[in-house]
């Protein structure tokens, strides 16, 4: 097919080491023969011409019985870009950790490409498969048509719902993972399928579950529940290994510095761990385990001499997001521990966990304001109102240190004598 | 699929994601839980050794995020020819294919060389996969467009996707506007759309698509107040010095828009993190405020990225991120040391800004 | 001196204070910007040279600070007797005699310890005077008095003023309400009396003695509302639910007394210091929210500070203030180590609390 | 004399080896016949009875022609103890850096005796001394004798003024200092005395001056403009001395931790450094200056081998309080380094200084809302609006790190084509 509008800036892309999306569109437009494709350079195009988007907001559009999974997205250029005046995207919830069968690929490719722009975003930000760009009409055959498929897929939330839960590769293929982070993952998706499809909470909310505090999939900064694998017995140590690090007959660091790295156990692990908890004697290495801290650097730098303990489990923080509005937040420590066993068990499995996460959920339901992540909430009504919610007795891990100003909102029952005096009794000791 | 007549009808609904494991090659099923190492035997290739004994490879390659059904096919055929038809997607969107014997690495290696489209890299001490939003291809509110500056800077790092000669990761994500779809708030290097005009209103129809009340609520700063134009339009007005360009009144009313083709640029942050690795993660903090959008290929962001990676390669530690080495030289000598102007806009004046003035003398000359 | 008769008319004002050098003995003058070391040759008692080569020697000892005339006449004959008539007061409230020769100071302390009240000390690696305010002996506003919980302190405490045992300087500091007059929000532990009753309205007289703007503004919470009583009196009123009994209402208008018997009390902090050595100056953080007045001699109090005062002594390492040893060690086993109770009021819910909440999964078990 | 009031109570704090401020109030009573003192410590112990004070709020007392100087402070129990019914204050301001002769203490003595309670503060905590306990009628005659004495002795700040700036002992005694710290604190008192004596501020403003970085007045955490003595050149290193610590012949820390601590120079300095820029080959010492900050560990630690620069100013920072009302602040850095030279010249020292100061004041005055303290004025407006009004660049040293939040307010005159937009303009590139 030829060019349907010309792209002069846009070719300016195509060069280049890294792979090019004009390049890839481009074919789609002219090999895949996509009207879609070609009308989305071109409104690209006028887009980099003028430095502005093009995109109108979003209307309500959906499938039925659904409040989420669907983005709606009209050109405001419709009439120059007729392919692209709708524009809607579908995110279909990924499989926990991403990993997929050709046949599960091509099955989603083969709906889109009937149906669809044939764009995807492998994958969105949050984590689901998003297809990008479709009409109105074609939501509900392409619902049909994922639903009724041999892998049943379904679509993944947005608005103020949950939204899609995601994790790291955890233990189906790295060694320092604690957690099985896809069954959580999955145990979390599935048992909460209603809060995901059916907005009906204050704003959004996210799991995200990473198997050790490396945090591969950046829990502690992107979801308002961060589960992230820890553990509380001592640090594997691998005598041997260590020596062959000290001989230099190991790359350090996993050969992640390059093969020819030399790592210096002194001053690459020893001297680098936050707690200076670790010792070297030129010999033997040393680690006073309770005053470890859990980083991973020392793990890390040496995988192959430490592996993290074997009575594993969770720490859970709460209250990531973005800046809008009061500014970025880091997922706060709640609850410094908490065992995470049989998450295959979508019944039984991870129950004390779905308490605490109803708590929570009710709380916010109940307290939050419109558009007010819970981090927002905790933050607006204090940690202890949240604490309370949750069960949960304050521990000085949730805080990096205790209150530096006086101002105590001490309640009446905890003051000797209640709060209520009369100007008599004190004037009796005191004259004006 | 052939679609039933009545497709309305036959629904299923809340089913879920398909299960994880079904998408799991043979040998993953078989060492699940139980790997015991991993070495990088070259940038982008990496082996996993299980307590059977078992190892499997991985290549990492870059994925464009962005991506055709063409090329996903053209993924599946490899995945198919090498993987026993199994692929998985990192969390920064790169694509791995795994296999089961070293002798396999080779030739998979040669095919993804070929295609041209997959170069290899992104593990280790490197620049991996920009983490990116939509920009210009399909959100409504971005300052910026995301997969054109994203190429620009990657032709530009490429060396260090293919290396692994940087003192630790490096980890660049973009967002296109201040929601920060791209959570650029947490990275080594963070590419920001922002908007610096207010929203210019279109009064004769903000009442047919917005709720005032709603609107007024809707910003931080409360710049929006009511107001009823010459022709006696019900809408609002926004004090302009009191607005910081959030774009949250028109994420709730479209009838005010922010984009703008001089006003929106670009804002470059430094120093975050994420992992808990030796420091606990830490925010992004601002390195350049503003630089003007410069499509196609944005020169003046990709050279001060380029820039200040250079600076930080050359001076800081092994396993040191960026934002440890510009906490240990100390925010002056960063400044010095990457030859980035500080002005005004780099002090804080937001919520917590006393919290991030230094209080003692202690600095560097 | 002979007041005359109207002595307000040849008025002399804005003097400022007499100049400082007429106050040096002969050895300070002569050697004023020309030290060149120190040395404490035992607790309280120190030695500076010149580069002259001269030497002077400083005797320390304890001051009261709340102390009578008589007791200054003694100092001043010991400064006639040894010091060429010259005495000078420390910042933290001690005396000390400065001698030129090193026979004189043995001569000097033994008129110091027959004294009985000026035991020397309080340099180096100890702790020296407790900087304090004024308690029930003079201010309006006090929820504790001053003076007794020092000497009660002190008292326990002695060893380590006469003595340089401690891993590194320890201070100590009281005041006697939030106004902090005593600065004790940058010690290494502080006293702070605290109030815990909302102000008691004198509905009556209020307006007599009070603006009623100007007391409602200066609630920092917003607390307080304007009311008419029963009897009409135009009043105002607090909601207990947002008062954090900062008393800044009662400093305002004296018919909104705070002080209570029962309700007042010590809160107890820990950590702060000012000094730029090693690391910057850092605030006191809580350490016990509050333990009941116990006059005469506050024994809660003073036990609490001597076990958590020995728990730092026995873990510490050399030159580690109270808060440089808390931050290593990390609170949660500052807690354990010292078997102080943690709750709730220690996690901060004041304007910058979000900044102090820990957001990453370090921690010790 | 016998005693008045019983004092129980009070008793026990006569015994202890800490000196007794009781059995020092007790002997005036007694020695010295002072009623004042037996009422005191009569209402002292109804305090320790009931736990509560007996001072009522204080009235408007003074000396004509100043706002300041006397703190007004009645009994509430007057006819229990009516020789403290008046009980008022004065702050005499102290020479700086407390030296005293005998002369001069005896003169205040001999005032206080006749005119006043006998009891006083050496010193109050901003560094007056503190004449404590006196009625109404005395205080133009105590002015009086004040002033017109051979020292010419003055009041001290209060109020809404100006507070009386104090200073440590400095180059009179400490081989640390870095600047003539008395002469700074005199000048200072001396130029501005109209702003301490007659209250026309916002709030109090203090200044204090310490001679280097250890700030042995507690100026970055107690005085509005802290000034703190530093250098810019090299610390000087005497290598005799350093072989002489590191052979244990010298105690470390200037005998500090006892005579008989000995030093490490790897543990105890070199790895103490906040920045690292120390190193010790076990016969070396080397700084590397450039990265110094000058935060005086090494220097305290063997003082008798290092020592600070020569080429020496002050860095200065503003805006230490205690809590009331915003928390407590420290000084935040606003000028890294200034020279202030020849502060003894009271006409032509510290100008540099002083124009700084006034136009503080100036933005201070005009913008600070009633007990508005500027660093909470500051806080309110922003770093920046203050840096605007002292004419000062920003600079990195200024913030431990730069802002994290996007929020940036743009002028409009940073921003090409200005704010007026028209949506009919916007209308014409992009449909409704
Ligand atoms: C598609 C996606 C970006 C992408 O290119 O990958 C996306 C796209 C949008 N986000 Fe997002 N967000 C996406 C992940 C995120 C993330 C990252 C994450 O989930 O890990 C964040 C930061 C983390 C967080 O949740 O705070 C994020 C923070 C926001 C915010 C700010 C929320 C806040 O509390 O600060 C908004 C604003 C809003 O909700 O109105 C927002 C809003 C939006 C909207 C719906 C725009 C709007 O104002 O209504 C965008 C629709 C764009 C479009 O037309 O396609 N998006 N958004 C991501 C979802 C794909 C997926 O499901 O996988
Ligand atoms: C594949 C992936 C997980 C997944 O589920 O997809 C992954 C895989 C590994 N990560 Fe990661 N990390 C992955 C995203 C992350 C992220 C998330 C992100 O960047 O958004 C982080 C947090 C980054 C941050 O702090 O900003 C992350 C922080 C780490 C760290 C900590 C590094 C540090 O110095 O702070 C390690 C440890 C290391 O590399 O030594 C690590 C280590 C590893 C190891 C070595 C784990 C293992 O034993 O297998 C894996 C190979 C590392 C490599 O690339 O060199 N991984 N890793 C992700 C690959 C992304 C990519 O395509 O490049
Ligand atoms: C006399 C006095 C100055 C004055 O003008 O009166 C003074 C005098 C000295 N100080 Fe100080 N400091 C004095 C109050 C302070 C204060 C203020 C305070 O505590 O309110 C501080 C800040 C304390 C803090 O950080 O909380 C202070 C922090 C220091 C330090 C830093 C110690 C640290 O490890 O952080 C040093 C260095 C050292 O001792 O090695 C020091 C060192 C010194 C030296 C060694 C300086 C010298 O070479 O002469 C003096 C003798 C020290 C000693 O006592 O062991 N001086 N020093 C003050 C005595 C107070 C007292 O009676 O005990
Ligand atoms: C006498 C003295 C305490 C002492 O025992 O030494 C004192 C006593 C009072 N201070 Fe103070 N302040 C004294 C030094 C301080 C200091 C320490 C300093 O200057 O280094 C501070 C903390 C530093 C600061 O300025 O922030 C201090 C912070 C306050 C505050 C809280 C100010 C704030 O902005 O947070 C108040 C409240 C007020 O101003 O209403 C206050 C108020 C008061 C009042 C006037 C009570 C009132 O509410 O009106 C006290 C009169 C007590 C009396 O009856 O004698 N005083 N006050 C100190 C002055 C003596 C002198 O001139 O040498
Ligand atoms: S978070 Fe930990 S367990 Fe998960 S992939 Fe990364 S390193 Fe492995
Ligand atoms: S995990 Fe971190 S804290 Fe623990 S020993 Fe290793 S480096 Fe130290
Ligand atoms: S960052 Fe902003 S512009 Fe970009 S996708 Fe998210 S909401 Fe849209
Ligand atoms: S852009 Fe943000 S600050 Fe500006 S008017 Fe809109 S909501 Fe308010
Ligand atoms: S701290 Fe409070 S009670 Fe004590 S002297 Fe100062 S203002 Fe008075
Ligand atoms: S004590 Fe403080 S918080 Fe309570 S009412 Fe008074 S001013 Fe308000
Ligand atoms: S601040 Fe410095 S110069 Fe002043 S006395 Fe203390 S150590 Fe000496
Ligand atoms: S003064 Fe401080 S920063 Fe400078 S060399 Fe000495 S210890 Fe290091």
């Amino acid at each position: 097919m030829p060019k349907k509008h010309p792209t002069p800036l846009l070719d300016e892309l195509k060069t280049g080491p890294w792979p090019s999306f004009v390049n890839d569109i481009e074919r789609l437009a002219e090999e895949g023969g996509s009207e879609t494709a070609a009308d989305l350079l071109g409104q690209l195009e006028l887009s980099y011409k003028e430095k502005e988007g093009h995109w109108k907001h979003g209307g309500i559009v959906g499938v039925l019985g659904y409040g989420g999974g669907v983005i709606g997205r009209y050109s405001d250029v419709p009439d120059l870009f007729p392919s692209v005046a709708h524009f809607h995207t579908l995110r279909v919830n990924q499989p926990a950790s991403k990993f997929y069968s050709t046949e599960a690929l091509r099955f989603i490719c083969d709906i889109w490409n009937r149906r669809g722009s044939g764009l995807t975003n492998m994958h969105g930000s949050t984590g689901d498969m998003v297809l990008l760009g479709t009409f109105t009409e074609e939501l509900e055959p392409i619902f049909y048509e994922l639903t009724h498929s041999k892998f049943e897929w379904d679509l993944g939330g947005s608005g103020s719902a949950l939204r899609t839960p995601s994790c790291c590769v955890g233990k189906a293929r790295c060694e320092f993972a604690c957690l099985d982070t896809q069954a959580i993952c999955y145990n979390l998706t599935k048992n909460y399928q209603d809060e995901m499809h059916r907005p009906a909470w204050p704003y959004k909310f996210k799991f995200k579950v990473s198997g050790c505090p490396n945090d591969c999939v950046a829990s502690i900064a992107r979801s308002d529940c961060s589960i992230i694998g820890t553990w509380r017995d001592e640090i594997r140590i691998d005598e041997a290994a260590v020596a062959a690090y000290a001989n230099g007959e190991i790359a350090g660091a996993g050969g992640g510095h390059g093969a020819d790295f030399k790592l210096d156990i002194q001053e690459h692990v020893v001297d680098l761990c936050p707690t200076g908890c670790m010792s070297w004697d030129g010999k033997k290495l040393t680690i006073n385990n309770k005053e470890c801290n859990r980083c991973m650097h020392c793990i890390n730098a040496m995988p192959e001499a430490l592996r993290p303990g074997v009575d594993t489990g969770a720490s859970i923080l709460i209250g990531a997001k973005a800046p809008i509005l009061e500014g970025a937040q880091l997922g706060s420590l709640i609850i410094p521990f908490i065992k995470m066993e049989n998450p295959e068990d979508l019944e039984n499995g991870l129950e004390a966990f779905h308490e605490f996460v109803e708590k929570m959920w009710e709380w916010w339901d109940e307290n939050g304001k419109n558009r007010e992540r819970i981090g927002e909430l905790i933050q607006r009504l204090g940690l202890y109102e949240f604490l309370k919610a949750v069960e949960i007795e304050p521990d000085p891990r949730m805080v990096k240190e205790p209150r530096s100003n006086p101002y105590i909102f001490y309640k009446e029952d905890e003051v000797p004598g209640g709060f209520d005096r009369t100007i008599g009794e004190y004037r009796k000791r005191h004259a004006r | 699929m052939e679609l039933p007549e009545n497709y309305m009808k036959d629904r299923k609904t809340d089913l879920g994601p398909p299960k994880y494991d079904q998408f799991w090659p043979e040998i993953i099923k078989n060492n699940y839980g139980k790997w015991k190492l991993h070495k990088i035997l070259e940038p982008g290739v990496y082996m996993h050794e299980s307590e059977t004994g078992e190892k499997v490879y991985t290549l990492r390659c870059a994925g464009t995020r962005l991506m055709s059904t063409l090329h996903i096919e053209d993924i599946c055929k490899i995945a198919d020819q090498f993987c026993e038809g199994f692929v998985r997607f990192t969390t920064r969107n790169n694509i791995e294919f795994l296999v089961n014997d070293e002798s396999k690495v080779g030739p998979l290696k040669a095919v993804l060389e070929a295609n041209g489209s997959m170069p290899i890299g992104g593990t280790g001490a490197g620049v991996t996969n920009i983490v990116h939003t939509q920009g210009w291809v399909h959100c409504h509110t971005p300052a910026i467009d995301a997969s054109g500056p994203v190429k620009a800077v990657m032709d530009e790092l490429f060396e260090y996707f293919t290396s692994m000669k940087l003192p630790a990761h490096l980890r660049i994500s973009l967002a296109c506007c201040l929601n920060m779809c791209g959570a650029v708030h947490c990275s080594d290097i963070a590419i920001l759309g922002v908007h610096r005009k207010p929203p210019v209103i279109e009064h004769g129809n903000l009442i047919n698509v917005c709720e005032i009340p709603t609107t007024i609520a809707s910003c931080p700063t409360a710049a929006i107040k009511p107001y009823k134009d010459d022709e006696g339009h019900k809408s609002v007005q926004v004090n302009s010095d009191r607005c910081m360009f959030c774009g949250n009144c028109y994420t709730m009313c479209p009838a005010m828009p922010l984009a703008d083709g001089e006003g929106d640029g670009i804002a470059l942050w430094v120093g975050g993190k994420v992992s808990n690795a030796k420091s606990a993660p830490m925010f992004s903090k601002l390195m350049v405020p503003f630089i003007p959008n410069e499509p196609p290929r944005w020169p003046t962001t990709v050279n001060t990225i380029k820039q200040v990676v250079e600076a930080y390669a050359a001076d800081a530690k092994p396993f040191e991120r960026m934002g440890e080495w510009a906490g240990r030289i100390g925010w002056e000598r960063f400044f010095e040391k990457t030859g980035i102007e500080f002005s005004h806009h780099h002090i804080d004046d937001y919520r917590f800004a006393p919290t991030t003035w230094r209080t003692t003398p202690q600095f560097k000359f």
